[in-house]
């Protein structure tokens, strides 16, 4: 008997990119530009994520911080210092190579945030993600009405793309706040968890859209101060963090209740959060 | 790139883990390739000032091996407990269990005051340990998977769940399914669970999963006909410290 | 010639666990010359006492890794004796495969990798990977097909798995046998060769010194006194396993954590060349005549040349294994459980020659088949006061050749008896009161 | 939920062979591709594995150790291999070899389309299908032990689905019918021996575990069981070994770990089966574990049996096979649990 052949895709094989600039942000967060090979684009949308590898090292989900209204040839991926492949890619230099697969995951619908008031919320290396979606905002500012970010972190040694805070601090069309746990000797801004600065906003209930990202424990409280706003559930959007091996559905890791947050994910309407009991 | 340096210690053991280190004859020669060995007693005579990495067999029974591991742990960069006995006390903790006076007078009689000992304790209730290689003892497979991982300066991953994970990858025949008890449902994994795949028990002797559900695994072993305190004391072979976390070590 | 020494070798390396060598001499008159052991102890009987028969073994394998097997064998057979629980032929002789392996493993490793060292004036084995490659491949593929022995008989070298009371939890399927065989027959035995051509060359090397004393091993009328048999005495004669403690007389000393034993004399010797020249009769015509050509004659009163007797009992174990399994081969294997069925209950002793020396266990079951009493006799501990006989006798003799010769001959010699002080420690001979 | 129809046996064409010729005939398979068959292993216990000689094949058996799973996603299965110092990895492709698995009862089988469902959809992956679409089934139906409970949810001991030859065992020989064209194919190149013409007449088989309720109504039921007393109380006694979760033929979670050779320079990606049941599975950086509590993983395992996966393809994902209780090592029973379920739910509310 013959063999069948199927037509069915790798799905675990990397392409095989460059590192093309590594930025250095704080201590332990790195930023780094990835292009494709044959000056292919990643084609994603903000808040989706791809499966970073280096073999030897493993492999993890890391999202995408560039927006796809920036044309560039490359791609950014911020990333945090937390095991065995992150620690790796904080040696690497540039030019050097990395296994790509993605992108992954739903990301942030921009229907969803068009013509409304758009308020970001984003605790410590949340700010990444999220900042795909605040980049795509600012780059196509007159789809949307107010633009809110408020961002918190532990401490002020902490904070991510200082040169990208510092423009939404100018912008006169951004509206920006910015809290930290616990101050230096430096620090003049606020100081305090990143709930504290909700209840002061002034929110237009009917037209505000929040988008969120943070540390698991960060979304209860969050959400507990929007909804003291009377923002409505579907007016919130999350995106949550799991463990992944596969990306495409498959290795159950990232499984919460029904849903896969490598597919269904990792944005969620609040609206579904709540309905999945193990969320957050 | 320097080869990174390398020391290998023993403390109160049978030096079975030590002596597995060398039974790996045929990686041998290429292991030598990437590392210096710079202290091993029981192979070389040779001494050294610092270590990137300390290999830590044995347990820690004597005021003179609590000096010791502190200055080991000076010296060294990365400080691994391998086997049972540097992990968790091992077999040695099992007469912690007992008052250790009655121990001393049973072995030594009347002259047992000529030998200081302290109840066997595990290194990191001494010094900081970085890295554990569990099992009595440790398994070869594991080892080479640490070695490994440091060399390339990663982390190793170590598990942290059941033997009966490896033994159902193996798929061997499950010795509960002879009529034998088995310690592998509450074991840590990491030993291939060679003792089932050679049709044994697992006798535990890697330590409990960290999430060790200890009443549901007494009553398990008292499905098997164990009375409680057998069941305990079965538990208990390698695991006493583990088990019996009111014996009180040393300063962290 | 001086007439004051003083010698403290703190941790004496390339021997298995912690010991030091003093030597003291004032004005020409010698004070101490000693092996400390300074091994924190394990009291390894202690925890024996309420443990059932199916633990015993897997208790008494940790007492020390290099000769876990000797323990566990012996334990195992102390069990046996107490429960009177039978054994099958086909047990007996996987069992006595074990032993070989492990005699084999560990008399290589001793030779070529802690004691050849000194003969080439290096600080251990690592330096001859460049300067004599040959031999140190050699060695590790003998050393690997004893543990291979190990891994398929019982599934591991160290602190075997599958041999318990009774018989095997599983046989090992024929095709592993015939591996092991061809293996035994082909590289082997050339490797075994090779490595007996190094030693030869290397005899100048081996320090000549004499003193004549009492050799204690295991003997037995058919083979070569390895797996079992009765105590033979070089001075008085054969003595039947029970009366153990008579031979042995154990006694405690300051300066070691480890017991001292004595019997006729002031000490006695056990190991490689107490068994070499109590049984040399019994060797394989081969390995009788590799002795011959290493200049190794019965009776031989060299401590140095316990050595040169470890590898002529690799070349027998070896020979030994190839027709062990020539005969489990051709009567076929067959898949038999372990026979755990005790017949009754009470005391039980067995001996077993390990790598270093005769080794005891004794033990006493109450009716549920738990241990009330446990002793064990270690070989280690039996040469400690054998050993300090020798640093008496030689320190003088050797007083002129200075402070270094000295102190590396004195280190030569404790390792030349392989001591394993783990061991030695680990076990201390204890009544329980009832 | 709809439940497929069964084609009865009686309707199907028929050979009737005896002992020796049905070790004949797996013989001749030998010649057409690579046979799998149930084998004893061990004292008491069965595994599926490649037939060497065909007398070793064990016909009755109740179940193996690992499900034919194994052979589609192995174990441990390597992804890929690389170079440490380019970055470069080879694609490792399976082997797509034909296979004839022989001797496989109907659960095993609707376990095998489970799974089809799960790699199928959304991404296929091409490993398991590659394997798949090599691989043919013949089937034989069992007398179920105290395990089995295959009726419960749905699956006859004589459902036909998948397979292309179905044997039936008799008294004096075994009944072979031809369950699809491949199957007749297979039959027709073999040279049966002239054998007596049997009439079939099928024997009812009974289970002696059952579930209280009708197969359809389970995801039902587990839409009231979230909060249920059940999962603690079987959390005392289970002790997370997730041996539930690898042995169960439609469990198909995977881990991912990158080795190194000691060369320093080569290595391998490999996967490896893992299960929910295991206290690292949720795992992430910043060390929170998602499912921390065994009655979470518990819970979490039992729904993905009958209502998370049920939710997407209308299926439940229990085939009844009784893995899942016959080697867990506390005995922990998922029949038990789904009644106790039942009576929790038509206490509270009676549906
Ligand atoms: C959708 C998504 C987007 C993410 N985006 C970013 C990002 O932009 N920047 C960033 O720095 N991090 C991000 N992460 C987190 C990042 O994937 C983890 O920190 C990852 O573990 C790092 O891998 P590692 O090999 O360095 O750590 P490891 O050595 O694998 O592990 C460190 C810890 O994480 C756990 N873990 C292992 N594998 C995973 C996994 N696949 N996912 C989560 N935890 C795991 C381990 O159990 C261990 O506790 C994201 C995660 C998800 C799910
Ligand atoms: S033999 Fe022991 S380790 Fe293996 S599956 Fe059974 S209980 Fe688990
Ligand atoms: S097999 Fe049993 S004990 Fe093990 S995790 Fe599953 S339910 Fe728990
Ligand atoms: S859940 Fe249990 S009975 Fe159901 S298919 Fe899985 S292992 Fe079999």
């Amino acid at each position: 008997m013959e063999p069948n052949e199927t037509k069915a895709k790798d799905l675990y094989y990397p392409l095989i990119a460059t590192v093309v600039n590594v930025e250095s942000l704080t201590e332990t967060e790195k930023r780094f530009s990835i292009q494709l090979p044959n000056d292919k684009t990643l084609g994603h949308k903000p808040g989706q994520f791809v499966e970073v590898s280096l073999f030897g090292f493993g492999e993890a989900p890391i999202s995408v911080c560039s927006s796809p209204t920036r044309d560039n040839p490359y791609f950014e991926l911020t990333v945090r210092k937390a095991g065995r492949l992150t620690d790796k890619m904080h040696l690497l230099p540039s030019g050097s190579k990395i296994g790509i697969r993605g992108p992954f995951g739903n990301g942030f619908n921009v229907q969803d945030f068009e013509g409304k008031d758009v308020l970001f919320v984003a605790g410590g290396i949340g700010l990444a993600p999220l900042k795909s979606m605040i980049d795509f905002t600012l780059d196509q500012r007159d789809r949307f009405n107010r633009v809110i970010i408020v961002y918190g972190t532990k401490n002020p040694a902490e904070i991510l793309f200082k040169r990208e805070v510092e423009s939404w601090q100018q912008r006169r069309d951004v509206e920006f706040y910015m809290t930290v746990d616990r101050a230096d000797k430096n620090w003049k801004g606020n100081v305090g968890v990143i709930t504290t600065l909700i209840p002061p906003l002034e929110l237009d209930v009917e037209r505000t859209v929040a988008a969120v990202v943070g540390p698991p424990i960060m979304y209860k409280f969050v959400a507990m101060a929007l909804k003291a706003k009377r923002i409505p559930d579907q007016n919130i959007y999350m995106s949550l963090e799991r463990r992944m091996k596969c990306g495409v559905g498959k290795c159950g890791h990232c499984q919460i209740n029904n849903s896969y947050v490598c597919q269904d994910g990792p944005v969620y309407n609040y609206v579904r959060v709540k309905e999945l009991e193990e969320a957050i | 790139m320097s080869k990174p340096k390398v020391a290998f210690f023993d403390f109160t053991s049978c030096e079975g883990c030590q002596l597995n280190k060398l039974n790996f004859e045929n990686d041998l020669l290429d292991m030598l390739k990437l590392v210096d060995i710079v202290e091993f007693r029981e192979a070389m005579d040779n001494r050294a000032d610092e270590y990137d990495i300390a290999f830590i067999e044995g347990s820690i029974s004597s005021p003179t091996c609590v000096e010791r591991i502190h200055d080991i742990r000076r010296r060294t960069k990365i400080l691994v407990a391998l086997g049972q006995c540097a992990v968790s006390g091992g077999i040695n903790a099992m007469k912690n269990d007992q008052p250790s006076e009655w121990v001393r007078e049973t072995v030594y009689g009347e002259d047992k005051y000529l030998f200081p000992s302290l109840p066997a304790m595990p290194v990191s209730a001494v010094v900081k340990v970085d890295y554990e290689i569990r099992g009595c003892p440790m398994s070869p497979p594991e080892y080479l998977h640490v070695l490994k991982s440091l060399l390339l300066g990663r982390k190793p991953e170590l598990k942290d769940y059941a033997v009966c994970v490896e033994c159902k990858l193996k798929e061997n025949e499950c010795v509960l399914d002879k009529g034998m008890f088995c310690l592998g449902p509450v074991t840590r994994a990491g030993c291939e669970a060679i003792c089932p795949s050679f049709g044994q028990y697992c006798t535990g002797c890697r330590g409990p999963v960290s999430d060790l559900n200890k009443d549901g695994a007494v009553n398990m072993l008292k499905a098997h006909g164990f009375s409680e305190a057998e069941a305990i004391k079965r538990m208990k072979m390698f695991n006493t410290n583990d088990l019996e976390k009111t014996i009180s070590w040393g300063a962290k | 010639m001086s007439r004051d020494l003083s010698i403290d070798v703190h941790h004496i390396t390339r021997v298995e666990g912690h010991g030091n060598i003093v030597v003291d001499m004032k004005n020409g008159e010698l004070r101490k010359a000693q092996l400390d052991i300074v091994e924190p102890p394990r009291f390894f009987e202690a925890m024996m006492k309420g443990r059932s028969f199916h633990e015993a073994a897997i208790i008494t394998s940790r007492i020390c890794g290099i000769c876990s097997l000797g323990h566990q064998m012996t334990s195992l057979k102390a069990t046996e004796a107490a429960l009177g629980l039978e054994l099958s032929e086909q047990t007996i002789k996987l069992r006595k495969l074990l032993v070989h392996g492990s005699t084999f493993q560990s008399n290589v490793l001793h030779a070529l990798f802690l004691a050849t060292p000194d003969f080439l004036n290096v600080g251990s084995v690592f330096p001859l990977v460049e300067t004599h490659k040959e031999v140190v491949l050699a060695a590790l593929r003998l050393k690997r097909l004893a543990n291979e022995m190990g891994e398929i008989i019982s599934g591991r070298a160290v602190h075997p798995i599958s041999c318990v009371p009774g018989g095997f939890t599983q046989i090992p399927t024929e095709d592993k046998l015939k591996y092991l065989k061809e293996q035994l027959e082909t590289q082997g035995l050339k490797d075994v060769a090779f490595v007996a051509e190094v030693l030869k060359s290397l005899a100048g090397e081996i320090p000549v010194f004499k003193r004549e004393t009492e050799y204690i091993s295991v003997y037995s009328d058919e083979e070569y006194g390895l797996y079992d048999g009765q105590i033979c005495s070089s001075d008085s004669g054969l003595y039947p396993v029970e009366d153990y403690l008579s031979v042995t007389n154990e006694f405690v000393v300051a300066h070691s954590s480890s017991k001292h034993a004595r019997f006729n004399r002031s000490s006695y010797m056990v190991g490689a060349l107490a068994r070499f020249n109590n049984s040399h009769k019994l060797l394989k015509p081969e390995a009788r005549d590799l002795a011959a050509s290493l200049g190794l004659v019965a009776p031989n009163f060299n401590p140095y040349m316990i050595t040169v007797a470890q590898v002529v009992e690799v070349l027998h174990c070896v020979l030994d294994s190839i027709d062990l399994l020539d005969d489990l081969l051709t009567t076929g294997l067959k898949q038999e459980k372990p026979n755990q069925q005790p017949t009754k209950y009470g005391r039980g002793i067995a001996t077993t020659e390990v790598p270093r020396g005769i080794l005891f266990h004794d033990y006493t079951y109450n009716r549920q088949g738990i241990i009330e009493a446990a002793n064990c006799i270690i070989p280690t501990g039996q040469n400690l006061a054998n050993i300090d006989d020798d640093m008496k006798k030689l320190v003088p003799e050797i007083l002129d050749q200075g402070k270094d010769t000295i102190t590396k001959k004195l280190e030569m010699l404790v390792r030349a008896y392989d001591p394993c002080i783990s061991c030695s420690v680990h076990m201390l001979d204890v009544e329980f009161v009832e | 939920m709809q439940s497929k129809t069964n084609t009865h046996l009686q309707d199907l064409d028929y050979l009737f062979f005896d002992e020796a010729t049905l070790r004949q005939f797996i013989v001749y398979l030998q010649t057409r591709a690579e046979v799998i068959a149930p084998h004893a292993k061990g004292e008491r216990s069965y595994m599926y594995k490649p037939v060497k000689d065909a007398k070793e094949v064990v016909l009755n058996y109740p179940r193996t150790i690992q499900p034919l799973k194994k052979f589609f996603l192995p174990p441990t299965e390597t992804l890929l291999t690389f170079k440490l110092s380019d970055n470069q990895y080879v694609e490792q492709t399976p082997e797509p070899g034909k296979r004839i698995f022989f001797g496989i009862h109907s659960y095993e089988l609707q376990a095998i389309l489970r799974l089809d469902y799960s790699f199928e959809k959304g991404n296929p992956e091409s490993n398991y299908l590659t394997r798949r679409a090599n691989a043919l089934f013949i089937g034989i139906s069992y007398k179920p032990d105290a395990y089995h409970f295959g009726k419960s949810v749905g699956i006859e001991i004589e459902k036909t689905d998948g397979f292309s030859l179905f044997i039936e065992p008799m008294e004096n020989g075994y009944f072979i019918f031809i369950v699809d064209e491949a199957g007749r194919t297979l039959l027709e190149g073999f040279q049966a021996p002239q054998t007596q013409a049997l009439v079939f007449e099928q024997q009812e088989k009974e289970f002696h575990n059952k579930i209280k309720y009708h197969h359809n109504r389970l995801p039902e039921v587990f839409e009231h069981a979230y909060h249920s007393d059940v999962w603690k109380d079987v959390s005392q006694r289970c002790l997370g070994c997730g041996t539930c979760n690898l042995l169960c033929p439609t469990c198909y979670c995977f881990d991912v770990r990158d080795e190194i050779e000691l060369d320093a320079e080569n290595g391998t990606r490999q996967r490896f089966w893992d299960g929910c049941m295991l206290h690292d599975f949720t795992r992430v950086a910043g060390d929170e574990v998602f499912r921390d509590k065994l009655h979470n993983r518990t819970r979490h395992r039992l729904f993905r049996k009958f209502k998370y996966i049920t939710d997407h393809s209308g299926e439940l994902s229990c085939v009844g096979c009784g893995r899942c209780t016959s080697f867990c090592p506390a005995k922990i029973s998922i029949v038990e649990i789904i009644n106790q379920l039942i009576k929790d739910v038509s206490e509270v509310k009676s549906i």
